[in-house]
């Protein structure tokens, strides 16, 4: 009937990101271990899944994979110093820069990526 | 003040455990109308079996929480103008408990967890000894003020996230008063509740959503309050029990 | 479902992997300025004890940190009893170990 | 359909009260069941925890239980029961150490690391123990957490319908409910059973106290033949409050301090008033700050909803924003200004001085029968000091439960040893009365209780006179009639709030007739008790107390009699010289 207005607050949002990019990364995990566990006996295969990435749209799936890294790493750093330091009242604003460092972190991968 | 409309549009859940929905209902504005007083018009108009609870009428007993469009709120203290939107007024039980009919949601788990978390005063000394002086500035006592003025409305535990999906959950309102007596120096129930908030129940559960500061009608910080009691329980287990 | 010391344990894993990740990232946004190839990995990584033990190190606690992790979320989304949740714990932690142990060897060995 | 259940020590309401007499009776005897039913939720109905300025307690420098007691009898005007009066403040010191020590009240204090106590309006020392301007959340808060955690047994939204006495009638042998949720009636026996229901004047159009209130256990004592003393005592609070009828927020308290700290009271016109009836204009006592607003408003100088306003602004609304930051937020949230603006008041019924006859043990002329907190009568004679009432409810509370304990054990009272058989009769009778409304074509309660709150604040109210008393008895028993022509429309007793105004309506009308009843009898005016057609107070060396007691046939009789002077005669004190201190209370 009623939608949920308490989790379009900031920091709830923040939380939704910090949940779907650490479930996000560890699904991807195992796939990253798998690739380069490749090279323990086939170097060939790794180099021809590097070649595959060479492609754009899996450079940009790529560049999503370090946003998800960089969200979390970020946004889970800000957890830490809420759980450790001393209350803040500038919750929102540190939400708000976590986000931003991760997409200016990831901008920064796809554009070298890119180059 | 210009009413956006004589009269206002209110949906009311009504039903009980085995479920219910939403029935319409028109009621007339007034100049000075709270949402506690849109449910009494109904009741004491169109519904006379409506239930729901109040006390105090006043912010100060914390038995008329029910969910406002949405939002958990205490009904006695918010203005309709302050809440009244587009969809009107939607107002159903307060979310996280299990409803007992229409707008009155059963508290007991809210209490019962208070309880579970040690909320409660161990006392140290007696009736017969003088009582303990202690600096109003000092960290402990500021600390704990900081967090004493609860009325155990369960607003904060209607908004948590992480009680809905954690069903053993403490909740912030149980945590809150943990933490508000593991800074009160006169209390001697130190550790049996650090035990109790670091069990499986306990604050390590908190996800740090913030939803039950934003709606905490007294503008407490339960997250504040978790969050200390999360680095107290952490450092003591680190210390063998012995940080304090 | 999350007592002191999977608290601890996720948290701490957590504090291990900060500078890591930072590392890893800064690394990655040099490394594929150029393209990526398993020789220019591999002459970076391989005898290295440095790499071997930074990735080593992160292993371990994406390991711990992940599985604790996602035995939260799954706890919350699908509400399992801790008889299930504790060796679905258990198996993710054991398997992303293993896997990236796995892959350390081999761009290190 | 009727549920039985048995415990030992049965306690009916959660006030102060409630709370502490649980608290006592189980440590005083842990192998007993101590059962405690209320009308709402444990801890969060009730008066106790409405409390905002303090509780009153002696404790020592410069000030003593002598000079606390002597407050309370001249407060009261001399009419006072002089032995509760004296246990009251004498174990109130005892009292705050336990709320501060053992349940865990965590009061104000002064930079040195003392208890602060503060000034209350009739006191010769500032002796009021707070904490904030939320005393009563802070007490009633941790009593509740002390209750929860003890084998205790809850009965939460339990209304107590009727007193059942045994079946040969000398004692009380248990108490009817109705369990509010679940519809069903139930009857529990009990060898002891303590009424602590808090009165409650919740019959005038304005009035504080909390929505459950409405002298039920007045009501129910009544019906049992048993003596109420001081019934036409009913205070008045001069600053409650106005959003119009529509609003529950109509009657709730502003504070006092907002008129100490310089607050103005302004008529209809926006013209200070006060100065025409005192000479200490505003800063005057709540009486006759409450008569000379009743009678601007009779005069019909008044504001659009009918009262008077208040105006703090001149002092600087950041400055009223800063010192009563609650109350500026509190008329916020309800759509008013009280930092900048002007905020519309009446006088408000607050607090009911009248109760059940007992002894200062608590023990009352029904055997097994126990009161304490707002309903029993003497503690404070015509007139409460501000910070005695919690004081007498969490004093008198924690008394009724060591004493209960004690007369039902082994030890104790031969007749109260053991549980006893009711009168069936009596339980079919007091369940057909419950029931009354579901015979009868729905009608609308809400209308009658308007119809006696007007009523009441017209004939019985601040200012008093025969005529308009009389007016209000006639009125009482057509109310009566009306009440109980009226029914409630839907059948099902569960969680039916209007059936339980129903209910409450009846408590209202038969404790209403004591009040207007009593005032008619005292043919002068004394504390909160003002006749116009009988202004002075009478001699103090001849007071007198009235007495109601209703009879089998359910009329009332009232009747006077003398107050002893066992301590203090009017004339005399207690205090000689500088205070000297009988009763040690330690820094
Ligand atoms: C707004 C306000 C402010 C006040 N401020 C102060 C102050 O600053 N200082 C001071 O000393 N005093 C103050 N008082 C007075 C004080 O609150 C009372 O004197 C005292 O709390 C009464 O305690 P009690 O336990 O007798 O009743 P209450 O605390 O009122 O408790 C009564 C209990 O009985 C229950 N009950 C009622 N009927 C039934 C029934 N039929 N069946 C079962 N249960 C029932 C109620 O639900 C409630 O739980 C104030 C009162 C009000 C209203
Ligand atoms: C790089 C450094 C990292 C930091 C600082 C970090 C930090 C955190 C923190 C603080 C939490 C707890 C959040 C909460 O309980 O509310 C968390 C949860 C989680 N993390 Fe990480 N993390 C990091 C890396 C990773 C990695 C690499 C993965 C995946 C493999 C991962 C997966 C998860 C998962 C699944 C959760 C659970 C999410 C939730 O409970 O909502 N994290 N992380
Ligand atoms: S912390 Fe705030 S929201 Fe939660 S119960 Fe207490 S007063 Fe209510
Ligand atoms: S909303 Fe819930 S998750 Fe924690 S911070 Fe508050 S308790
Ligand atoms: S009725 Fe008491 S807080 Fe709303």
């Amino acid at each position: 009937m009623i939608d949920a207005p308490h989790r379009r607050d900031g920091v709830r949002i923040a939380a939704l990101i910090h949940r779907v990019s650490g479930v996000g990364l560890a699904l991807f995990l195992p796939v990253h271990f798998y690739v380069l566990g490749l090279a323990l006996n086939d170097t060939a295969a790794l180099d021809t899944f590097l070649n595959w990435t060479d492609n754009w749209a899996v450079k940009l799936a790529e560049t999503g994979l370090v946003l998800l890294l960089s969200l979390h790493l970020f946004g889970g750093l800000r957890i830490l110093a809420l759980e450790f330091l001393p209350w803040t009242p500038r919750q929102k604003l540190f939400a708000a820069l976590a986000a931003s460092l991760a997409v200016f972190v990831s901008l920064g991968f796809f554009l070298s990526a890119g180059s | 003040m210009h009413r956006r409309a004589e009269v206002l549009d209110v949906l009311v859940w009504r039903g009980d455990a085995n479920g219910g929905g939403y029935h319409s209902y028109g009621v007339p504005a007034q100049e000075s109308q709270t949402v506690l007083d849109v449910v009494t018009w109904i009741q004491q108009n169109v519904e006379p079996t409506l239930a729901y609870r109040f006390a105090c009428r006043v912010g100060m007993c914390g038995s008329c929480a029910m969910m406002v469009n949405g939002e958990p709120r205490w009904t006695c203290r918010t203005h309709v103008k302050k809440v009244f939107g587009a969809k009107g007024l939607v107002i159903a039980p307060l979310r996280n408990l299990p409803v007992i009919k229409d707008l009155a949601a059963d508290m007991a788990a809210f209490f019962d967890k208070w309880t579970a978390a040690e909320g409660r005063f161990h006392p140290s000394k007696s009736r017969n000894d003088a009582m303990e002086p202690i600096s109003p500035e000092a960290p402990n006592r500021v600390a704990a003020n900081a967090a004493i003025e609860c009325i155990n409305c369960a607003v904060c535990y209607a908004a948590c996230d992480t009680v809905t999906a954690n069903p053993d959950y403490f909740g912030p309102a149980a945590l809150n008063r943990a933490w508000t007596l593991q800074n009160d120096v006169r209390d001697a129930g130190y550790t049996v509740r650090q035990d109790a908030v670091s069990s499986s129940g306990g604050c390590f559960n908190c996800h740090s959503h913030q939803s039950c500061m934003t709606y905490c009608p007294n503008e407490l910080n339960p997250t504040a309050s978790i969050a200390g009691l999360k680095r107290l329980s952490a450092l003591s287990y680190l210390t063998g029990g012995k940080a304090r | 479902m999350i007592g002191v010391r999977l608290y601890l344990a996720q948290r701490l894993s957590a504090l291990v992997m900060a500078p890591l990740m930072i590392g890893h990232l800064a690394v990655m946004i040099y490394a594929v300025q150029n393209g990526l190839s398993a020789e220019e990995i591999l002459s970076r990584t391989q005898g290295s004890l440095w790499w071997g033990a930074f990735y080593g190190l992160f292993v371990i606690a994406v390991s711990i940190h992940a599985a604790i992790g996602v035995r939260a979320v799954v706890y919350e989304t699908a509400g399992l009893p801790e008889r299930i949740l504790n060796p679905l714990t258990w198996a993710i932690g054991v398997s992303l170990f293993v896997m990236g142990g796995r892959a350390v060897a081999g761009v290190v060995l | 359909m009727l549920e039985r259940h048995d415990t030992d020590i049965l306690i009916i309401g959660a006030g102060g009260a409630g709370l502490f007499a649980a608290l006592h009776a189980q440590k005083a005897a842990p192998d007993l069941k101590v059962t405690i039913a209320v009308k709402g939720l444990l801890g969060k109905c009730g008066c106790t925890r409405m409390v905002q300025g303090g509780y009153n307690v002696a404790l020592g420098k410069g000030d003593s239980v002598e000079r606390h007691f002597m407050d309370t009898i001249v407060g009261g005007k001399w009419l006072p029961h002089q032995g509760m009066a004296w246990r009251l403040c004498e174990t109130a010191v005892v009292r705050i150490r336990e709320l501060e020590n053992e349940i865990g009240c965590f009061f104000d204090r002064m930079s040195d690391g003392s208890l602060h106590q503060k000034a209350f309006a009739g006191q010769t020392f500032d002796r009021t123990v707070h904490k904030g301007d939320l005393t009563g959340i802070e007490i009633i808060s941790r009593l509740m957490e002390q209750v929860l955690a003890r084998p205790v047994e809850r009965m939460e939204e339990h209304r107590a319908l009727a007193l059942i006495r045994s079946r040969s009638g000398d004692e009380l042998a248990g108490v009817l409910f109705v369990d509010m949720r679940r519809g069903v009636f139930r009857f529990v026996r009990a060898k002891t059973i303590l009424l602590a229901t808090g009165g409650g004047p919740t019959m005038y159009r304005y009035h504080t106290p909390s929505g459950d209130k409405s002298m039920d256990g007045l009501a129910m004592v009544l019906r049992q033949g048993l003596p109420l003393r001081d019934m036409e005592m009913v205070q008045f609070h001069p600053t409650g409050l106005l959003g119009g009828a529509g609003t529950r927020m109509t009657g709730t308290v502003l504070e006092e301090g907002l008129r100490g700290a310089g607050g103005h009271l302004l008529d209809g016109d926006g013209r200070r008033f006060m100065f025409d009836y005192a000479e200490a204009g505003e800063r005057a006592t709540r009486d006759i700050v409450s008569r000379a607003i009743f009678d601007e408003m009779r005069k019909g100088n008044t504001t659009p909803n009918g009262g008077v306003y208040i105006s703090m602004g001149h002092l600087g609304p950041d400055s009223v924003r800063e010192r009563f930051k609650g109350m500026v937020k509190r008329c916020a949230d309800c759509g008013f200004d009280l930092a900048a603006g002007r905020v519309e008041v009446v006088p408000t019924a607050h607090y009911l001085m009248g109760g059940l006859i007992c002894d200062p043990d608590t023990r009352t002329e029904l055997a097994g029968l126990y009161v304490a907190g707002e309903d029993a009568g003497g503690a404070h004679g015509s007139n409460r000091l501000g910070g005695n009432g919690v004081a007498n409810s969490t004093v008198y509370g924690g008394i009724a439960g060591e004493i209960m304990a004690g007369d039902c054990a082994s030890s104790g009272d031969q007749s109260l040893r053991t549980l006893r058989d009711p009168n069936e009769e009596a339980i079919a009778a007091e369940i057909a009365r419950a029931r009354h409304p579901f015979g009868r074509r729905g009608g609308n309660v809400h209308a009658l209780r308007l119809k006696l709150m007007d009523l009441m604040w017209d004939e019985a109210g601040v200012m008093r006179t025969a005529d308009g008393l009389n007016r209000g008895l006639a009125g009482l028993k057509e109310l009566r009639n009306e009440l109980f022509e009226t029914g409630v429309a839907d059948d099902d007793m569960v969680f039916n709030l209007t059936w339980h105004d129903w209910m409450n309506l009846h408590s209202l009308i038969d404790t209403s007739e004591v009040i207007a009843g009593a005032a008619l009898w005292r043919e002068n005016s004394r504390g909160a008790h003002y006749r116009e057609d009988f202004p002075d107070q009478g001699e103090l060396e001849t007071s007198y107390f009235t007495v109601a007691r209703q009879g089998t046939d359910g009329g009332l009789s009232i009747s006077r009699e003398p107050v002893e002077f066992t301590i203090v005669k009017p004339g005399e004190t207690l205090i000689a010289g500088e205070s000297e201190t009988l009763v040690a209370a330690p820094a």
